[in-house]
């Protein structure tokens, strides 16, 4: 497998390109997550996104997401593409492909990659309404870190 | 010497994407309150630091060399 | 919405083409499943795959299980696409896209379908090994009509 | 007169995809019974029974016209 299957992009996304990287003739079930930017949030209507990220260390997180869903469900295969750059409504932000011989596994698997994706992997978004503009924090709203640092479960 | 870089609402802060110190050896929570003084920046309570391309912590040691950068909660996805 | 979200076909099936139906700019999150036809089962090797199916009673079962996905989490919509005849290794099954405004429910909606296909959809899989041939029957192994009637929680 | 349809191993089975027969009105619990004779079909125990393209129960009655169909365990997916 010589493609590269953990990338940031400033090209649309083709999801079926990205599911192809992990369809085998050992793993019969593929979840492909697409997630696409959303017209409101809370009511608050969005124009347009940007994507910013820290690009090496970003593709290299999504690489160790691919590492541990590795270890935890043995035999998947994970091919992840995030966009940055401005994006417009209905636009795909990230594909996450997973491939497992059983299909609850690709569920899970897949889960767990988009959930990793918004603890680790440095990419931002700002969002841009008709009245302003903002750079978007912590999704999760669950983590701060008062030490300056993150603890060792959040990062491993 | 030592590359610092900003990313999302730091970096609109700070009104650049990189800055080059010459701090280093210098611990991460060091270059912390240094950053937070000379950019007057907010407490950066949940603000992840990375050296070269790899969470740190506030013990960790920035050497000659090293890029360290400022990672604000992430919103990827 | 004119095109037909429910459908089996002969054809091979696009499963970008499948999850463009669901994308809308209210729905941040599609899971796309999809079920390719494995090499190894249990480590018998399977040659090819023919499906068949009670085709008008099959569509109108993937729409009841649409309208389940529906009243079980009211901001989604659905579109499911099984192929039916001959498939080969690595062949596209069955593509089932979900389209919700938070992810959480575009896992559990799909995995749903998936599991509500296996249930109640007139879908039949004859496996061709090297020794031999077999219609592939209960695969969830847990459902059998004592009576010769199923119980109404496996219908609705 | 009714049209009984048969897939997977019932029509390897049978031989044929479908028959119609001259028993309407007729029960699927009895109709059951009389296609186990007919084409010496093992219990099917498992099989599920569908009247005009939704499922039936043993006690659902076959009218003239009707489509019955043997649904042996489906393995789609």
């Amino acid at each position: 497998m010589n493609e590269k299957r953990f990338i940031l992009t400033e090209d649309i996304i083709n999801m079926e390109e990205v599911t192809n990287k992990v369809i085998r003739r050992e793993a019969g079930a593929v979840t492909t997550f697409t997630g696409t930017v959303r017209e409101f949030t809370k009511s608050k209507r969005t124009l347009y996104l940007e994507y910013d990220a820290y690009v090496p260390m970003a593709e290299k997180k999504l690489e160790q997401i691919g590492d541990e869903i590795n270890e935890k469900w043995p035999d998947s295969m994970v091919a992840i593409t995030h966009r940055i750059g401005r994006l417009e409504i209905s636009d795909i932000a990230v594909v996450i492909a997973v491939s497992t011989p059983h299909r609850r596994d690709a569920y899970e698997a897949n889960e767990y990659a988009i959930e990793r994706i918004k603890e680790i992997v440095p990419i931002w978004k700002k969002e841009h309404w008709e009245d302003g503009e903002m750079w978007i924090g912590d999704q999760l709203e669950k983590k701060s870190y008062p030490t300056g640092k993150p603890e060792q479960e959040d990062l491993v | 010497m030592i590359t610092v870089l900003f990313f999302a609402h730091l970096q609109d802060a700070v009104g650049q994407e990189k800055v080059i110190m010459d701090k280093a050896p210098i611990s991460i929570a060091d270059l912390k309150k240094e950053l937070v003084e000379l950019y007057s920046l907010p407490g950066l309570e949940n603000v992840m630091f990375a050296i070269n391309e790899e969470y740190a912590t506030g013990d960790d040691l920035v050497n000659d060399g090293d890029t360290v950068a400022l990672i604000p909660p992430v919103s990827g996805g």
